[in-house]
């Protein structure tokens, strides 16, 4: 058990309050932001784990995890929508 | 301990949704079997070695085993591959509905 | 080699008719006749040596020595006896019908008459038992199409007759495999010669019994005697040979064969003579009952055939002396009465007995030729029929069994005898005398004698049995040797027309006195005409089982007609459950863990997990079961990164977000909300996934993480810098030591792509569905597209070029640190997913690029890599090369990398193929305009109607970067 | 244990703690315009802590620019998604909490048609 | 020399930004955390000066990057943001505070800075 | 021979493919490109079971790296013998798609040779994760297939039809993961005999098999088979039915005779399971009422069959086995193409709207017919000899009531066959059926078309296909000795396998 487990439990808390929200909706929108806060903190997690796991090579993929992540929300943004840009 | 359990919580939700109505949840179901059986393979490794297998990081005596790593890589995009065909099933015809009646 | 010769000339035979038929037609019978007498000949040169010094003519070639089967074949008595009746009789009959046809091209008829007595020489002749079975198989084959011949009416009994004696075919193949098994040679001689298995009583009796089942199917004895009036169907040419002097005869045949096994074995003795005679009583009377010609004749060749099996049972060498003669004498009156029917039928038209009549005087040879051979028949002598029937009623009364049985046999052969002279007199009077029964001037009333060509085949056959009567001595060798092969004991019979007053003359007396006196006075055969005796019919009983199996077999069917996806997955995953319950009952020696596998942080995925994975379950939004997957998606890769699989992590994390951008694509066409399902189906469904879950979760915890690093980790830890020049391992994996894996990988993702494209050129994507289309406010400054999407634009501009960049950074870096051409790929195809997803319009979404040459180009870049691994000796072994570069470094360049630059290829293409693929509205398909309005159309993205690649791949017109718009 | 490695754990619990709060606002924010409040809250400061965090635990130019670049487009694609998520729940009807006191959107002029925007 | 004031604006503004975040993420964290809601929300409608797509659009992600402040639709002729505020007391006051930030945002991407009477040009007045 | 060149059995038909992918060209390039790789694979075959006929087995580790750590490519003569047979049936159906204009719908060529790759692949693999990819090289062409040709529930087939075998390979790579954490590999030479000795293997081994089980649709979980093959079109059921079960089947037979050695502890699980799949398989064909579906559920009997050769596990038993299954893909495959051709020209498979062909095509009719009977086992097709043996082997193993199944099976397979003779190929056509001779047919709506309609003529490029596979199961009949040779040499092999293993790991 390290201090940064946490931080860890917390992120994981509120990813599980996000998926949480997921369910009960009760909007498509809703579920849409509470997917980008469960994607959020998995960018986080990928930043912790790097402290956890002692190796810098996480930077690399958070950089790659912004990069992409976009893309979710932007879909879902469209599924709420029905298609409609 | 730990990753057996997420294995049988995964399998149990996945065979759940693959026994439903609908090509959708059937393909999210048959989706969390696979990514279950993912998870089996990095067990079947030994994850009580969990340091990354790069050559010059890490400690080689605790490093995990890179040959089910490179196993699951592949199978995961087998799984991909078919997913998004199954997804394509899903949205041709008349209806991604699976059965007259439920 | 006369064997051998005699099956060649046949074979011959049957391949050049469809020569012969081409220049003669019907007339092809002359010269398969010529080569049928000829081969007469030939055999009947050999009875010196087979008939009078008993040596056995003998061939043998290997056929498949891996089960010991042989090509061999063996003329004894018994087989000169048969190979005479099939090209003696077969001679006649192919003669006959040259005339019986109209002129015309008869090839189906000439191929199976020849293959047919191809089969039939073969099947007496073979010596190997396998080769019997052959040749035994070939002639039910023969006999099925020679009855279909007749036209469509004549395809159900065609079907019945070839089941029901390939049914008696298997029984036949079951006491072939037994003795095989048993004996270990397929030798038929000597497998009858071993005396090693007749001493076992099951085993002889099981052996037994299959054997008269298939003689008794193929000689129509009770109850399976029903086919043979049913094959009447056929034309008389095939009823005369086939269904009456040879085919049938087969059973006979082997009944004699292996009476040197079972002839003195009780339950053989019974049950050949109880059937045989109920047979031939029950045949002699439903004869009698017959009114159509053809079917007279039939009955009574069930009934003939019926003392034949009967007498066989005897078993005794007197015995078979009797069925040897009663089968020539058979052979030659029922040929003989066929063509009669024959005749009858093509010259007056009609087979009923109630509309001819008086034809003696118009037809004299023929009322000649039916005569004689009814007379025979009827055991008339000084006919053939007489003596064999003598020798039949002599060798009943010496019946093996209790004393009562033999006496028995012989009261009912006589009444079968008394019922068989009251038919063929009724047969010859009703048709010959008297006056016709049929209207003046009709055809009946008007037929006259056929030509010479047609009558003769049937005189050669009655007068035949006419002269063998009175020279009947001549046939005191034929009989013994037939006795000797199948009893192996020595008969001495010697064969007279006149024996003195004994039992078997006075029996003979009795069926003769008693049927005329039948025939005279009662008319018995007008009373009788008709009427159903049994309740029930051979045929109605087989059709019956028949359609009780056919439907049988729609409820077996059933059980799995389902169009249920989840029905079909249910029983693979009960199946699997079962197996874990039944390791787990039994258990497992499980070694102890061979380390620590939980770590106190793991618990935080477990519970994430759990909450995801539940909430996917029980959610009906669609959006909300995709986006929770995807949560529990997320979790697996963080899962991954906690065991040290970075690459893979990243990679699982890529693939869920394409995988919900492309389920977007989809989902927006569907309901938004999943199907309802029954609370039954809902409680039955979450019993088995949490049995399934369970199953699971104990055998990874139970069969996992037992035992320490595998050799092949160690191997690829320590070697793979060296080998690969890699430090990432699990890269080196893929692109080095297992190249093979990911060279089927992204075939697969390749041909993923391009299925998805050919299934909707086929099909056509879903109009988006009625409750799908949202009600979206149009009235407000949120709706247009091309001013809201400017943020994402923007920002997708700066981020593309990042994008490529670092996509390329991740493909060339692969080898040693996280990424690859998977990763890299994906990255790169993100680009065109934000392109996509970020245009203000469909048609600028679009992306003109020849995707799946991009896929292809994938693949053959990664082929290519692997021919050049050729060059050191292997397909995918990668070459390396230090590249020199110009401030002084090396580039450790591989072909490994151009390995992963097809990778890289074909994931880009896959993208590309499922965001124009899916994310498009395609043209409106051919009649199904009006129907759908898909929203996009409302709210304004203009459609251009040319798709980017529309032809096969064939367009590649990829020098549009999308980049650039 | 370096200054900096402390004060690396210290950022990221803190943006832990943060993270946790926003999407604890996620349930308690009255409704979905608040709500992705929520969701910045987590996406912007959270993360943000956390990739410092990172960088101060791993201080090196080339991490320096990595997790910049990191930070930058975290924010930027964050703040799109907002906007994207919050336009889609706009037009598909997302009814405000009652307290809302105004709404200058509804109704309003779309503009004039631009370029790529077909009839609408 | 309007370039070395340009600079420095640019160097600054990150900072301005982060604290921008900081101060109003707090503000919307102490509203989650303590029982109860003192929330005003409104959709308003805020007309603008910033013209480029990049212009634009930093003001529109800033503004959605602060916690409270959410921009739901753009327009560009003429340019307008629609933004929903969680806490508004009246519209303008609350186009006021997105003005000040617009100005932040002009000094950055004009090099001479933001032109003078923001209020002046698309005003509902 | 180089062993070397054993992957050029992947490697070429999948460049070709990729190639196809974009290839401009004129048709006859094109479809030079489509055929010659089958062509000459099947060549490579057959000097590949001239070289194995005496029991030598070829083996060559990928990328040259050492043994065990290698993907190794095996071939003896019963890999060799599959891709002869295997390739035979893709140049055959591949002609019949040309013949119907197949071959010209979107991608089919390419997809077709990626799944003759992914079929080469499987059977020469030695590892059975790489199986397990090469599996799905083989499956992924094949979803896409059944779905873009064929009838008209094709669809709803192809989403049966890909999920169960998506199942199926995740059973089937849990398997490999047990078998990896028990074994600590999954090169088949390293394996060998290991279920035997641990009982961990055998479980995660176990899991594999029963995926394999499922792919080959044994009776329970054959349901799936039956109702997807009926609704692609005619080539592709063919080379489904030849390809695509077979591969698990082989895939039992290696593994089992490897991993297990044959272990005599598990045969009676198959011969119970086998037994139910010959009869379950039997009953079901006979209550169908289209050609294909009959043939279909055939298909499922015959594999309890094939099976049964590995499940009595002796000398005869896999010889008789292997025999049969070389048999049955070339006769099945014989009997959809002929059906095929019917289905093709007349437009239905349905025995109540067809009738009276063998008047009218009387060298088709022969053909089906030549089929029909060697899949009931008549002589002297090889089906006959196929079932001899089996049924020796079966009586030779004192396994009684498998051997009455067998040949009472064999009765309802003639009885079915029969049921499509009598239905399609003699019998009235109803289209004639009308009165007075003006054909009528009634609609697939059922509204009568008034119309005449004259049955057309089938096209002999369409019988040609059915024509060469029968001829070759009456060839294979009559020279059973040859086939014999080779699948007792095959026999021998799988029981004792220190051949393979020796060309695997060099010791
Ligand atoms: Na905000
Ligand atoms: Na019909």
């Amino acid at each position: 058990m390290e201090i940064i487990d946490i931080g860890i439990g917390a992120i994981v808390l509120a990813m599980a309050v996000a998926t949480y929200r997921i369910l009960i909706g009760p909007s498509a929108a809703d579920r849409g932001a509470a997917s980008d806060v469960v994607f959020f903190g998995f960018v986080g997690l990928v930043a912790m784990m790097g402290i956890r796991l002692d190796t810098d090579l996480v930077v690399d993929i958070v950089v790659v995890c912004s990069l992409i992540g976009f893309l979710a929300a932007l879909s879902l943004a469209r599924l709420i929508t029905g298609g409609k840009r | 301990m730990t990753l057996a359990i997420t294995i049988g919580i995964m399998v149990a939700g996945g065979v759940y949704l693959m026994l439903q109505r609908g090509m959708v949840r059937i393909v999210l179901g048959l989706l969390l079997v696979g990514h279950a059986v993912n998870l089996l393979i990095m067990s079947a490794g030994g994850v009580f070695r969990r340091d990354q297998p790069l050559v010059g990081s890490g400690t080689t005596p605790f490093m995990a085993d890179p040959l089910p790593q490179a196993f699951v890589l592949t199978a995961i995009v087998i799984a991909f591959s078919i997913a998004i065909y199954m997804l394509t099933l899903a949205a041709s015809g008349s209806d991604d509905d699976t059965e007259d009646a439920s | 080699m006369v064997l051998l010769l005699l099956l060649i000339v046949l074979a011959v035979t049957v391949a050049s008719t469809p020569l012969l038929n081409r220049y003669l037609g019907r007339d092809s019978g002359w010269p398969i006749a010529a080569v049928f007498l000829a081969l007469t000949v030939l055999v009947a040169l050999q009875a010196p040596q087979v008939l009078g010094a008993g040596t056995p003519l003998e061939f043998s070639r290997p056929w498949m020595p891996q089960i010991g089967v042989e090509f061999s074949l063996r003329m004894d008595g018994i087989g000169w006896l048969f190979t005479m009746l099939v090209t003696g009789i077969g001679s006649l009959i192919m003669a006959y019908s040259t005339r019986y046809f109209p002129s015309g091209p008869r090839l189906g008829f000439y191929f199976l008459m020849s293959l047919f007595a191809f089969a039939m020489t073969g099947l007496v002749l073979a010596d190997d038992i396998v080769l019997l079975f052959v040749f035994w198989e070939l002639t039910t084959i023969a006999s099925f199409y020679l009855i279909g011949l007749s036209g469509p009416s004549a395809s159900r009994p065609a079907i019945r007759t070839f089941l029901l004696t390939a049914m008696g075919g298997l029984a036949l193949l079951g006491a072939v495999v037994l003795l095989v098994v048993r004996t270990g040679t397929t030798s038929l001689s000597e497998i009858l010669a071993d005396t090693s298995w007749t001493g076992d009583t099951v085993f002889v009796s099981v052996v037994a019994l299959l054997v008269i089942v298939a003689v008794f199917t193929k000689s129509a004895q009770f109850p399976f005697h029903y086919w043979l009036p049913d094959a009447m169907a056929a034309s008389t040419p095939v009823s005369a040979y086939l269904h009456a002097a040879a085919m049938v005869k087969a059973g006979i045949y082997l009944a004699m064969r292996f009476t040197p096994a079972f002839g003195d074995v009780l339950l053989w003795n019974v049950v050949l003579i109880t059937a045989g005679l109920i047979t031939a009583l029950m045949g002699a009377i439903f004869a009698l009952q017959q009114t159509d010609l053809k079917r007279l004749a039939a009955f009574s060749t069930v009934s003939q055939l019926g003392l034949l099996v009967a007498v066989i049972g005897v078993g005794t060498p007197a015995a078979l002396v009797a069925a040897a003669v009663h089968t020539v004498a058979h052979a030659l009156f029922k040929s003989a009465l066929f063509m009669v029917v024959g005749l009858v039928d093509i010259r007056t038209g009609t087979r009923d007995l109630r509309r001819l009549g008086g034809l003696r005087h118009r037809m004299p040879v023929t009322a000649t030729v039916a005569t004689l051979s009814a007379l025979s028949m009827a055991g008339i002598p000084p006919l053939l029929g007489f003596i064999s029937k003598e020798n039949l009623f002599e060798s009943f009364l010496h019946a093996p069994g209790p004393g009562w049985f033999g006496p028995l046999a012989g009261v009912v052969a006589v009444g079968a005898s008394v019922f068989t002279f009251a038919y063929s007199f009724r047969f010859v009077y009703r048709t010959f005398f008297g006056t016709s029964r049929s209207e003046e001037g009709s055809k009946e009333a008007a037929a006259t004698e056929a030509g010479s060509g047609f009558w003769l085949p049937a005189v050669t056959a009655a007068f035949g049995g006419l002269l063998l009567g009175l020279t009947v001595p001549a046939l005191d060798p034929l009989v013994n040797e037939v006795a000797l092969n199948a009893t192996h004991q020595a008969a001495d019979a010697h064969l007279l027309l006149w024996h003195g007053f004994n039992t078997a003359l006075f029996m003979s007396m009795a069926a003769i006195g008693i049927g005329a006196l039948v025939s005279w006075r009662l008319r018995v055969g007008d009373t009788v005409a008709g009427r159903d005796l049994i309740p029930f019919s051979g045929v109605n009983v087989f059709e019956a089982i028949h359609s009780g199996i056919i439907r049988l077999g729609r409820r077996t069917g059933d059980l799995t007609r389902s169009d249920s996806p989840a029905f079909h997955l249910g029983a693979p995953t009960v199946l699997i459950i079962a197996l874990a319950a039944v390791v787990a009952v039994f258990g497992l020696d499980l070694p102890s863990p061979a380390g620590q596998t939980t770590v106190g942080l793991d618990w935080v995925l477990v519970g994430l997990m759990a909450v995801a994975v539940l909430a996917a379950t029980i959610t009906r939004s669609r959006m909300a079961g995709l986006t929770l997957v995807g949560v529990a998606g997320f979790t697996v890769a963080l899962w991954l990164f906690f065991l040290g699989a970075f690459d893979v992590a990243l990679t699982q994390f890529l693939v869920e977000i394409l995988t919900v951008v492309v389920a977007v694509l989809v989902l927006r066409r569907l309901p938004r909300r999943f199907h309802p399902v029954k609370a039954g189906r809902k409680a039955l469904t979450a019993v088995i996934a949490i049995a399934a879950g369970l199953s699971a979760g104990v055998a990874a915890y139970a069969m996992t993480g037992r035992r320490e690093l595998s050799a092949a980790a160690e191997y690829f830890l320590e070697h793979a810098p060296a080998d690969t020049g890699g430090t990432n391992v699990v890269n080196t994996i893929l692109v080095d030591y297992r190249a093979l894996d990911t060279f089927g990988e992204l075939v697969v993702l390749g041909v993923a792509g391009l299925i998805i494209i050919a299934v909707l050129r086929s099909s056509d994507l879903l109009p988006v569905h009625a409750s799908r289309q949202v009600v979206v406010s149009t009235d407000n400054a949120a709706y247009p597209a091309a001013d809201n999407t400017v943020l994402m634009r923007t920002v997708g501009r700066y981020l593309m070029p990042l994008l490529v960049v670092w996509s390329l950074y991740l493909l060339f870096r692969g080898h040693n640190e996280p990424g690859g051409g998977f990763i890299a790929g994906l990255v790169g195809g993100s680009a065109f997913a934000l392109l996509y997803l970020a245009a203000p319009s469909d048609a600028r979404a679009r992306i003109r690029l020849a995707y799946p040459a991009i896929i292809g180009a994938g693949v053959v870049v990664a082929a290519f890599s692997g021919f050049l691994g050729f060059v050191d000796g292997s397909f995918l072994k990668p070459l390396h090369a230090e590249i020199p570069l110009a401030w002084g470094d090396y580039f450790h360049f591989t072909t490994a990398f151009v390995f992963d630059v097809g990778v890289y290829l074909a994931v880009i293409g896959v993208l590309l193929t499922a965001l124009n693929e899916l994310g498009l509205e395609r043209g409106t398909p051919p009649g199904r305009s009006g129907t759908t309005t898909a929203p996009s159309k409302d709210e304004g993205d203009d459609e251009e109607s040319a798709p980017a690649v529309e032809s096969d791949a064939t367009v590649l017109n990829g020098s549009t970067s999308g980049g650039k718009r | 244990m370096s200054v900096l490695n402390i004060l690396a754990v210290v950022c990221m619990i803190a943006g832990a703690l943060v993270f946790l709060v926003g999407a604890i606002g996620l349930l308690r924010l009255p409704d979905f315009y608040a709500r992705l409040s929520g969701v910045t809250v987590a996406g912007a400061l959270g993360t943000a802590l956390l990739l410092l965090g990172l960088l101060l635990h791993y201080p090196s130019v080339e991490n320096t620019i990595k997790i910049g670049l990191a930070l930058l487009i975290q924010l930027a694609t964050a703040a799109v998604g907002g906007n994207a998520i919050a336009r889609a729940g706009y037009l598909t009807k997302v009814k405000p909490t009652e307290i809302t006191k105004f709404d200058d959107l509804a109704g309003s002029s779309a503009g004039t048609p631009a370029e790529g925007d077909g009839k609408a | 020399m309007t370039y070395l004031t340009w600079a420095l604006r640019l160097l600054w503004f990150p900072f301005y930004a982060g604290g921008e975040i900081v101060k109003t993420t707090f503000q919307v964290m102490w509203d989650i955390v303590t029982p109860g809601s003192s929330a005003t929300p409104a959709f308003v409608e805020v007309p603008i000066r910033a013209t480029g797509d990049l212009e634009v659009t930093m003001l529109a992600n800033l503004i959605s990057l602060t916690p409270g402040t959410v921009t739901v639709a753009v327009r560009r002729d003429p340019s307008t943001l629609w933004v929903h505020g969680l806490y508004v007391e009246d519209r303008e006051s609350f186009q006021k505070e997105i003005h000040a930030m617009e100005d932040r945002i002009l000094a950055v991407t004009r090099p001479k800075g933001a032109p003078e009477g923001a209020k002046s040009k698309g005003g509902r007045s | 021979m180089n062993s070397a060149l054993l992957p050029l059995f992947v490697a070429v038909p999948l460049a070709s493919a990729g190639l196809l992918t974009f290839l401009p060209g004129p048709l006859w390039l094109r479809r030079t490109l489509f055929l010659a790789p089958s062509a000459s694979v099947m060549l490579a075959a057959s000097w590949l079971i001239w070289l194995t006929r005496d029991g030598a087995v070829y083996a060559h580790n990928v990328g040259l790296w050492p043994n065990g750590i290698a993907i190794p490519f095996v071939a003896d003569v019963f890999s060799a013998l599959m891709l002869w047979t295997t390739s035979l049936l893709a140049l055959v159906c591949s002609m019949f798609a040309v013949a119907t204009g197949d071959d010209r719908k979107t991608f089919f060529a390419p997809l077709v040779l990626v799944l003759t790759a992914g079929v080469s692949g499987a059977l020469l693999t030695g590892d059975i994760f790489n199986m397990f990819v090469f599996i799905e090289v083989m499956l992924l062409p094949s979803y896409g297939l059944l779905a873009m040709l064929g009838a008209l529930g094709r669809l709803r087939a192809g989403r049966i039809y890909v999920t169960v075998n998506l199942l199926t390979s995740t059973i089937f790579l849990a398997g490999v993961a047990l078998v990896y954490a028990a074994a600590g590999t999954v090169h088949l030479g390293e394996l060998a005999g290991a279920a035997k000795e641990s009982p961990m293997v055998a479980v995660g081994m176990g899991v594999v098999i029963l995926a394999l089980s499922i792919k080959a649709a044994v009776v329970p979980v054959h349901g799936w088979l039956a109702r997807t093959y009926p609704f692609a079109s005619p080539a592709i059921t063919a080379l489904f039915s030849g390809l695509h079960t077979k591969v698990a089947i082989y895939a039992i037979y290696r593994l089992y005779a490897l991993v297990f050695d044959g272990d005599s502890k598990f045969l009676w699980i198959g011969v119970v399971a086998f037994t139910l799949t010959m009869l379950i398989g039997v009953l079901g064909a006979v209550g169908e009422n289209t050609t294909r579906s009959i043939l279909v559920f055939h298909m499922i009997s015959q594999i309890g069959y094939i099976l049964l050769g590995v499940a009595l596990f002796t000398e005869i038993g896999l010889m008789a086995g292997v025999f049969y299954l070389i048999h049955h893909m070339i006769v099945k495959a014989s009997l959809f193409l002929s059906t095929g051709a019917i289905e093709h020209t007349h437009g239905t498979g349905a025995l109540d709207r067809l009738g009276g062909i063998a008047k009218r095509e009387p060298l088709l009719a022969l053909v089906f017919m030549g089929a029909a009977f060697s899949l009931a086992g008549l002589p002297p097709f090889s089906g006959f000899v196929a079932k001899l043996t089996l049924v020796i082997a079966a009586v030779d193993d004192a396994q009684w009531t498998v051997a009455v199944v067998m040949i009472g099976v064999s009765l309802i397979t003639l009885m079915s066959m029969l049921k499509i003779w009598g239905g399609v190929f003699w019998g009235r056509d109803p289209q004639e059926e009308n009165g007075d001779g003006t054909p009528v047919a009634v609609g697939s709506n059922g509204s009568t078309v008034t119309e005449t309609i004259a049955r057309p003529k089938i096209k002999t490029s369409l019988i040609i296909p059915g024509l060469i596979l029968t001829a070759t199961t009456l060839c294979i009949g009559l020279g059973a000795q040859v086939l014999l040779d080779l699948s007792a040499q095959a026999a021998a092999g799988l029981m004792d396998t220190s051949g393979y293993v020796e060309a695997v790991l060099g010791r």
